[in-house]
């Protein structure tokens, strides 16, 4: 996000005038506001660090910073110790201590709660509270990538005696310890936010945020444009040289965690030759796509993991645009006869764009390519089951750590819905990817994510295509706004006029 | 005809066309008659013929386009309607001179119940209140002979009967005591028992309010029965005019006596009935001469070459034929006739 | 005619029936799994599995529509599997919505289209008839989420005259209401003219003529109520294509509506949410053609009840 | 015709307690909630060669009896003996194969033929449905029947609109007489002609009969046309016979009130022939209620106490005639 | 009712005529003709089929060309109509999906019809239970909003042409049905119906070659007014992203596409739009004008 940090920054220094209301308009409606059964990063992006805070936060390069907690430090291997912040207190008016916590983790980790997002927390064996204001973390193995996943959504901290009394209501009616207290959820239409005027932090300078449902792109600009709404992070590339051009409307652009690929079916033939996986690779030509149907909103990806993730390693590169050694590549594995493939895409209509472009492209050394195009919905389930020949996919990375990407997309044990829609499968590549989990040191975690990556490059499961680049675009009368990579709006400075 | 001073109606000439995508059709080819006060004229013929055109062009109610009235003029109390504005003609309608239509099930609106559709007339012409409109409507059916008139008038026309729904229309004609009263084949769409029943009212009616009445049928039964005088219309004109009376005792026609001699007896056997052979010519594509000379067993080539005029054959008759003509002697026969 | 709404009433069960099955057996052969969708991205199969249970996805399929009907019969329509929230919960508060939007398109429907009608049967041929039909023509032509865009573009954007999206106030209802009814005004306009150019030709007005009646009111008096027996059947229909197409201008104008409930609902295979709304729009859509009947039959005697 | 004892001819078409009753369809569940007693309990038959005609008042059930002789709706009860043939027993195939020897006119020719098809194609497919000649034959023969009718073979290639009311009703008597039928029923064949045509048609359906032996069941309202072309009379009222007999008899003494009340609003134009005339009163009531007792009584001059509440049986009152009426008998 | 067209049979001369069925068409036509604005609406349909033949021929581009450096081109005397958000040639493209939406119309409606067709025919004739039963089936299927059913059987067979096809054909099939079994209902009333029936005809000889050819004028002018629909639904279902799949040029889905640029690149959607409604035009006024030409109360 060094593009655009001068948005943030700049605003800070003048006197920011106070009170109003930001309205952001959003593509959907959330499914549920509990954090510890949020999905979907729209549905978090309604509370995360704004009703809910978590232990830790992340900045703008996603390193955590303190939040709920002080400070922290790892005891040994399987244990990490958290010194929390006092006098902070819950809307509902229960304190925030250390016991808190425990209820919090207890619970998702609980089976009988059945939270989707237990799995992610598997590894912790045991909360220990020391004191009011010391908990410890017992880890069940060794996993290095645990403030990743207490930065993230699933460690908002949830007041317990909400939890304790009506732990379904949750869902409607999030109780946390954030800037913003829960006011109402019209389901379909809206949800409201009101500032918490015993905020224990920098009080809001807003009073409030209304997120807005509004599914129509053309409509959700239309509303900025007249002032309609304020805010709106879910930008069509397509729109930006219209707003650059606005004079009402602001773009702001931050680099992001996720990453868009090809991915192979390398069980089915002809892409469970390797040859064949790297011919298409040397085949298409990146740089067009991002410009051409990106706008060059996001950035060449190399691996399929985004510079901003740790574990990232910026000596691997893609493949280079080569139609001839495409070609040789192509002869080598036999398919001289002419390759011809179905590119599944969901109906997102950059994917399909894109789909497009790869389809024109491949035509040019003589490959046929079909799109299918699926609903969600059924793109999901046919990527899931392995139907697809090959596939766009995207992944997105709500912790900002390595693992997130290579377990999900590269280990075996994630085959079909869990990411690996690749079907890949490389017991080193596996062992690589599980030892990194364990491994405490920083530096030798990054070597181990090289060297998968290294392996992954030769092998192409996927061609990495782009890295993305958050858009939101905001009315001339909002300032101090500014999202993390995770494609979170952070409002902490946010003011409308 | 002689001259009546009290002739009520005269029509001279009158001629009406409709001009469509096939052709001219002249639906009243330039006929003429009068009617008398309470007398009743009967206008017979055969489908098509003309008679219901002729009815809708005295009140001016042809609907055009494709109609037009061409020529001619029809004197009202010694005025020419023709010449009447529009505003005019509308408080001569329904007031001065009423109409019957043809069928009884669809000239009545659906959405309206009899009483009302009775009193709109009332209350338009004779200017009065609602209620007072109402009850003379519930008066006119009580006059006609329907039973338990009060409720009837609520009713709906899909409530009545046929015989019922014509005789609502009779009473909203004669609901403002018309002077002339056209009934355009008011009994056709009915069985004969109730046709009895409405012929037997329009005449007691008619006796009481003094109307005069022209009455289009095609049925020479009804005619003999009902009227005073007949015109026989064939292809747009009138071939005879005479009494009632006359008609049946001494034809003069061949169109005329072959209607009759087609007719099934009710008093003798036949083993056969004596026809007329052919058709009705095309509107549209009329013989040059007499429109009935391809069919006329007389005919001789005069008949294919000019119409003939309507003439005074006796004190009370006239009939267009060649054949009460001087010229006829001269004539000369035509070729054989046509079958069908 | 009492028994005759009753018996009609009572014809919707089947119906309803019917949608119902059609629904479960159409969200049975949809590819794509509610629980995957809902468990989201790097879910592991044992989430995804759990999940199944938790939704009682994992039941036999016939047990599951059998359970469906029985709880849905008494007023039961179960619990999204997304929000879980009441079915019935959520589509209350759209219906109202979605009513709203129909019927305030509906009257822009009847009102605009038989009053250009009228006009144009009046003025058959005239320059007004002309212009009238040819903006007919065209209503019934323009896509309506181009019309939609369009009007936002207009009269949103650039003269801000109205809100772009929305509902709750009268000029929220403007653009929508115009949106949805363009097509149905224009069909019900051609539909009025051509009825009161065939009610012109028919022996009663002939008969009011004779009466001497003044030409407005033989039209108005004695032509429109019949005329409109023919266009109430095509605004029933109407009211029909209408639900349908409110899905696309609830999306343009973020209208909080029934059908982009559905089509939320449909698009996260959200079963008993695509169930609990298909049948309520069908109660409306069967109710709507009901109200039209009872309403033909009022206006049209001559149709026997039985 | 009279001079033929009636007894010596054999009987073609035997009608027994033959009942048409119309479903009308109400309540919750669309249940029958009541009956149109179309046709209600008539007894008749019809000898060979013969003509006996139907008459009474609209809505009396001339037609429905008609149809339910043809079984073009299947009757309520009753049965209908052809030849000795209960056709109300026979199955599908081979009823399809008995209707070549009963045929039907309808009244509006306008109606009764296919106007999609030529004058060649309506006659041929008669032709070819009983397969009554081969197919190379077909087209003489068609021309025969046109020739029958008295119309030309090029009408062949001709659509019915092109074709007058009159010529119209002879193309549909051709598609009657294609198949060789030994009964046809003229189904107010002649009424929607105009007298000078209607005259034309009469004469040939006379012609046709003598020529061919045809049986005429004749529908119809029209006395005058009935008394021209029938041997005998039968005349109902709502649903049922009141009475029937040769039409001689009927004409000249007429017994039932109702057939002198039909008889007598006939307007004739007869100079010599006045007549008193009998003026009913009232509209005939719905056959869906009708009136208890004799169904006349509501309209009768001449009604009676017993009228009201018993069904008068039709009873020989003559030679060749029958009455269903208290008072007469 | 009495004979009104009388024609005298011996004026008819026999050798004027030629085969029956052309003069039955030449009437038909004259009768069309008549009507301008029909006559209008039947060249705008004529013109898009011809178009839709001979799109290869007259297409200036490959319509399948992508050249983003040349994208979003406001029309010029290279690309008449500018070039899309890809760079292909939006003339092209719309010429080429001419045969796209044209099929798309034709098809649906076909199949639409032909099961209406069907349905309506055997409840017409035979009444009764069978009636009520298929009747209430399409009820359901009218119950059912239309772009549910669509949205739902695309869901399941997934996006594709054909598929669209399908589900717009599938909701036309209560329209097709309720006017097929309304007309098969007065037809069936007809005396020519009763006559064959007498004449021992069987119900599918009856049904095929008597009532069918009489309900079809109907069926005819509701065809070319679901065909406008099935266009517009087509473009409908586009938009939501179910329509056919790129990089065809679907004229729905171009519209659709350009949706996105509506303010910053109209033409993009413009073009589609006018292409869309003016054909959407031509056959609604075709199709009126088929009304009034096959009506014969019409006949003025
Ligand atoms: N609207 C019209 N357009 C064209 N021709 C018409 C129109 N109305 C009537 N005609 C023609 O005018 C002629 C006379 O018709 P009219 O209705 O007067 O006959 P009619 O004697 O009343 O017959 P009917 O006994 O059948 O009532 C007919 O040839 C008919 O075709
Ligand atoms: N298919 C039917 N369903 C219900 N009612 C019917 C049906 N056919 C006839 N009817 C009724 O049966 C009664 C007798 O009808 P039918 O047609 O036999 O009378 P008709 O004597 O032939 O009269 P018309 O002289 O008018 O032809 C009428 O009340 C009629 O409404
Ligand atoms: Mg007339
Ligand atoms: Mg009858």
């Amino acid at each position: 996000g060094c593009a655009t940090e001068e948005t943030g920054s700049k605003e800070t220094v003048e006197k920011a005038k106070e009170g109003g209301t930001l309205i952001v308009a959003r593509l959907s409606d959330a499914t549920t506001l509990d954090p510890h059964f949020i999905t979907d990063i729209p549905s978090a992006n309604v509370i995360y660090e704004k009703v809910y805070q978590t232990l830790v936060v992340p900045d703008k390069n996603m390193d955590p910073k303190p939040l709920l907690a002080k400070e922290w430090k790892q005891l040994d291997d399987v244990t990490w110790e958290f010194k929390l912040q006092e006098g902070v207190k819950f809307h509902d008016g229960a304190p925030f201590n250390a016991e808190a916590v425990k209820t919090n983790f207890d619970r998702i980790l609980d089976p009988a709660t059945a939270s989707p997002q237990a799995g992610k927390l598997e590894m912790i064996k045991e909360i220990k509270v020391i004191d009011e204001t010391t908990v410890q973390f017992k880890l069940k193995y060794p996993y290095a990538p645990l403030l990743s996943i207490l930065v993230s959504n699933e460690g908002s901290i949830i007041s317990p005696k909400a939890i304790k009394e009506n732990s379904d209501k949750l869902g409607q009616s999030p109780v946390g310890t954030g800037p913003f207290v829960f006011k109402s959820w019209k389901p379909g239409e809206e949800i409201a936010l009101s500032k918490n005027k015993d905020y224990w932090g920098d009080k809001p300078k807003i009073d409030g945020v209304v997120f807005k449902v509004v599914p129509e792109d053309a409509t959700r600009i239309a509303m900025i444009e007249t002032g309609e709404a304020h805010v709106t992070d879910q930008v069509p590339v397509t729109e930006i040289d219209r707003i650059e051009a606005s004079g009402t409307m602001d773009l702001y652009r931050t680099e992001g965690l996720a990453v868009e690929y090809l991915s192979f079916n390398v069980k089915k033939k002809p892409f469970d030759d390797v040859r064949v996986r790297k011919a298409v690779a040397h085949a298409i030509e990146v740089d067009s796509i991002i410009k051409g149907v990106y706008n060059d909103v996001g950035t060449r990806a190399n691996s399929t993991m985004s510079p901003k993730v740790f574990g990232y390693d910026p000596d691997i590169k893609g493949y280079d645009y080569d139609i001839n050694e495409s070609k040789k590549l192509l002869t080598e594995a036999g398919v001289k006869d002419g390759l011809e493939f179905t590119l599944t895409t969901s109906d997102r209509k950059e994917r399909i764009n894109m789909a497009e472009v790869i389809q024109s492209q491949l035509k040019g050394i003589g490959i046929k390519v079909k799109i299918q195009v699926l609903e969600y919905g059924a793109y999901i389930d046919a990527t899931a089951k392995g139907e697809h020949q090959v596939s766009i996919g995207g992944w997105g990375n709500a912790t900002g750590d390595g693992d997130y990407n290579q377990f999900n997309l590269f280990n075996s044990k994630s085959q079909g819905a869990a990411g690996n829609s690749s079907f890949y499968s490389n017991p080193e590549v596996d062992k690589l990817i599980e030892n990194a989990r364990k491994e405490s040191d920083g530096d030798k975690r990054k070597e181990l994510y090289s060297k998968a990556q290294a392996i992954e490059r030769e092998e192409v499961p996927y061609v990495p295509i782009r890295n993305y680049e958050h858009l939101a675009v905001y009315g001339g009368t909002v300032k101090g706004l500014w999202l993390n990579p995770a494609n979170y709006l952070m409002l902490d400075d946010v003011t409308v006029k | 005809m002689k001259q009546d001073a009290d002739k009520i109606l005269e029509v001279k000439n009158l001629q009406t066309h409709f001009f469509t995508d096939e052709g001219t059709s002249k639906a009243v080819n330039g006929i003429s008659f009068s009617l008398n006060k309470g007398e009743t004229l009967g206008i017979v013929g055969e489908s098509g013929s003309g008679k219901s055109i002729t009815s809708l062009s005295l009140l001016r109610l042809i609907p055009s386009p494709p109609g037009k009235i061409a020529g001619g003029s029809i004197l009202f109390k010694g005025e020419d309607l023709l010449t009447k504005s529009e505003k005019q003609m509308r408080s001569i309608r329904g007031n001065e001179i009423s109409m019957i239509f043809q069928e009884p099930m669809t000239s009545l609106n659906p959405v309206y119940s009899a009483g009302e559709q009775i009193a709109e007339a009332i209350r338009l012409h004779q200017k009065l209140g609602k209620k007072e409109a109402w009850d003379k409507a519930v008066d006119m059916l009580r006059l006609v002979g329907i039973p338990s008139p009060e409720k009837r008038a609520k009713q709906e026309p899909h409530e009545l009967s046929g015989g019922m729904r014509q005789r609502v229309m009779i009473a909203m004609a004669l609901a403002c005591h018309p002077e002339v009263l056209i009934a355009d084949e008011p009994t056709t769409a009915l069985d004969v028992t109730i046709q009895a029943q409405i012929l037997e009212l329009i005449k007691t009616l008619q006796k009481d309010f003094g109307t005069a009445v022209i009455l289009i049928t095609h049925d020479l039964g009804v005619v003999y029965e009902t009227c005073d005088r007949v015109a026989v219309m064939y292809a747009g004109k009138i071939v005879e005019y005479t009494l009632a009376k006359e008609i049946f005792t001494n034809p003069k026609h061949p169109y005329t006596i072959g209607l009759l001699n087609s007719l099934p007896r009710l008093d003798m056997d036949q083993e056969e009935l004596t026809t007329i052979p052919g058709t009705v010519p095309s509107p549209y594509s009329m013989p040059k001469g007499c429109s009935f000379a391809p069919r006329c067993a007389h005919a001789k080539s005069i008949c294919e070459q000019a119409v003939p005029d309507l003439q005074a054959i006796g004190p009370s008759t006239e009939v267009s034929c060649w054949m009460f003509t001087p010229q006829w002697e001269k004539a000369y026969d035509t070729q054989e006739k046509v079958g069908i | 005619m009492f028994v005759f709404i009753i018996r009609r009433v009572l014809q919707t069960i089947p119906v309803l029936l019917g949608v119902s099955l059609v629904v479960f057996l159409i969200m049975q052969m949809v590819p794509g799994d509610p629980a995957t969708l809902l468990a989201g991205e790097g879910a592991t199969k044992e989430t995804i599995e759990s999940l199944r249970h938790e939704l009682g996805l994992d039941r036999p399929i016939l047990y599951q529509y059998v359970d469906y009907v029985l709880h849905a019969v008494q007023g039961d329509f179960g619990e999204s599997l997304r929000s879980s929230r009441p079915v019935l919960d959520e589509i209350m508060v759209r219906l109202p919505i979605t009513l709203e939007l129909a019927l305030a398109s509906i009257f822009i429907t009847v009102v605009l289209g038989m009053i250009a009608g009228i006009i144009s049967a009046t003025k058959q041929y005239s320059a007004a008839d002309i212009s009238i039909m040819i903006v007919a023509l065209l209503g019934i032509s323009l896509p309506s989420f181009w019309l939609g865009l369009m009007l936002i573009y207009f009269f949103s954007v650039n003269l801000h005259l109205f809100p772009v999206s929305g509902w709750g106030t009268f000029s929220h209802m403007i653009l929508p209401a115009i949106t949805l009814g363009a097509g149905g005004a224009a069909i019900v306009a051609r539909m009025t003219r051509s009825s009161m150019l065939e009610v012109v030709r028919q022996d009663y007005i002939r008969t009011a003529r004779a009466k001497g009646l003044k030409e407005y009111i033989i039209i108005y008096k004695h032509g429109l109520k019949n005329a409109l027996i023919p266009v109430i059947t095509v605004v029933g229909l109407q009211f029909g294509a209408l639900l349908g197409g409110t899905v696309l201008t609830e999306s343009v104008f973020a209208i909080n509506g029934l059908g982009r409930l559905i089509v939320d609902a449909i698009r996260t295979r959200d079963l008993p949410m695509v169930q609990g709304g298909v049948l309520i729009a069908s109660v409306i859509f069967v109710f709507m053609n009901l109200a039209v009947d009872v309403l033909y039959r009022y206006f049209n005697k001559r149709i026997d009840l039985n | 015709m009279m001079g033929v004892p009636a007894a010596e001819k054999k009987v073609l078409l035997k009608v027994d307690q033959l009942k048409q009753y119309f479903p009308i369809k109400g309540g919750f569940f669309g249940r029958t909630i009541n009956h149109v007693k179309a046709v209600d309990d008539i007894t008749f038959d019809i000898k060979q060669g013969e003509t006996l005609s139907i008459v009474g008042e609209s809505g009396c059930g001339k037609s429905t009896t008609g149809r339910a002789i043809l079984r073009l709706d299947e009757p309520t009860s009753g049965s209908i003996h052809f030849q000795d043939k209960d056709l109300l027993s026979l199955g599908k195939k081979e009823m399809r194969r008995t209707r070549k020897d009963l045929q039907v006119i309808f009244q509006d020719p306008f109606a009764s033929l296919n106007p999609r098809q030529t004058i060649g194609k309506i006659l041929g497919e008669a032709l070819a449905i009983q397969n009554v000649v081969p197919k190379d034959k077909r087209k003489s023969r068609i021309e025969e029947l046109l020739g029958h009718v008295g119309l030309r073979p090029e009408s062949m290639e001709r659509y019915p609109h092109e074709f007058s009311g009159g010529q119209r009703q002879r193309i549909g008597i051709a598609r009657a007489l294609a198949v060789d039928p030994k009964l046809i029923i003229c189904d107010e064949a002649v009424s929607a002609l105009d007298v000078s045509i209607q005259a034309q048609v009469l004469n040939l359906l006379k012609s046709l009969q003598r020529q061919f032996d045809l049986t005429f069941l004749f529908i119809s309202h029209d006395l005058g046309v009935v008394r021209h072309i029938s041997d005998r009379v039968m005349v109902m009222y709502l649903g049922r016979i009141v009475e029937i007999a040769d039409k001689k008899s009927i004409f000249e003494q007429p017994q039932h009130p109702y057939t002198r009340a039909l008889l007598s609003a006939i307007p004739v134009p007869n100079p010599v022939h006045e007549r008193e005339r009998i003026l009913l009163t009232g509209d005939v009531p719905s056959p869906i209620d009708p009136p208890n007792g004799c169904r006349f009584h509501t309209r009768c001059p001449f009604v009676q106490d017993i009228c009201k509440t018993q069904l008068p049986e039709l009873k020989r009152s003559a030679q060749n005639h029958q009455v269903a009426c208290h008072v007469v008998s | 009712m009495k004979p009104e067209v009388v024609i005298n049979h011996t004026e008819l001369n026999v050798k004027e005529r030629k085969s029956p069925k052309l003069r039955h068409w030449k009437a038909f036509y004259k009768k069309f003709k008549r009507n301008k604005l029909a006559l209008v609406g039947g060249y705008i349909v004529l013109f898009y089929i011809l178009l839709a033949i001979f799109a290869p021929l007259i297409s200036p581009q490959d319509p399948y060309e992508i050249d983003l450096v040349n994208k979003l081109q406001p029309p010029s005397a290279e690309h008449w109509m500018g070039t899309d958000d890809k760079g292909r040639d939006i003339l092209s493209r719309l010429l080429y999906g001419t045969r796209l939406s044209l099929t798309v119309g034709f098809v649906s409606v076909f199949f639409g019809a032909f099961i209406g067709i069907l349905l309506g025919l055997t409840a017409g004739y035979y009444g009764k239970w069978i009636d009520t039963v298929i009747m209430r089936i399409v009820d359901v299927l009218l119950a059912f909003p239309g772009i549910l059913l669509a949205l739902a059987i695309i869901s399941a067979l997934g996006p594709s042409l054909i598929n669209v096809m399908v589900a717009v054909g599938v909701f036309s099939i209560p329209m097709f049905a309720r006017i097929v079994r309304g007309s098969t209902l007065s037809v069936r009333k007809l005396e020519y119906i009763d006559a064959i029936r007498a004449l021992g005809a069987t119900d599918f000889t009856i049904i095929c070659k008597h009532i069918f050819p009489n309900i079809l004028s109907p069926v005819i002018v509701q065809a070319t007014l679901r065909l406008a629909t099935a266009i517009l639904s087509a473009a409908g279902l586009s938009f939501l992203g179910l329509g056919a799949q790129p990089p065809s040029p679907e004229w729905g889905a171009m519209l659709s596409s350009g949706r996105d640029y509506l303010f910053s690149a109209p033409h993009i959607a413009l073009f589609p739009g006018i292409a869309i409604s003016t054909l959407v035009l031509g056959f609604n006024i075709f199709g009126d004008g088929l009304r009034d030409a096959l009506d014969p109360r019409m006949k003025k």
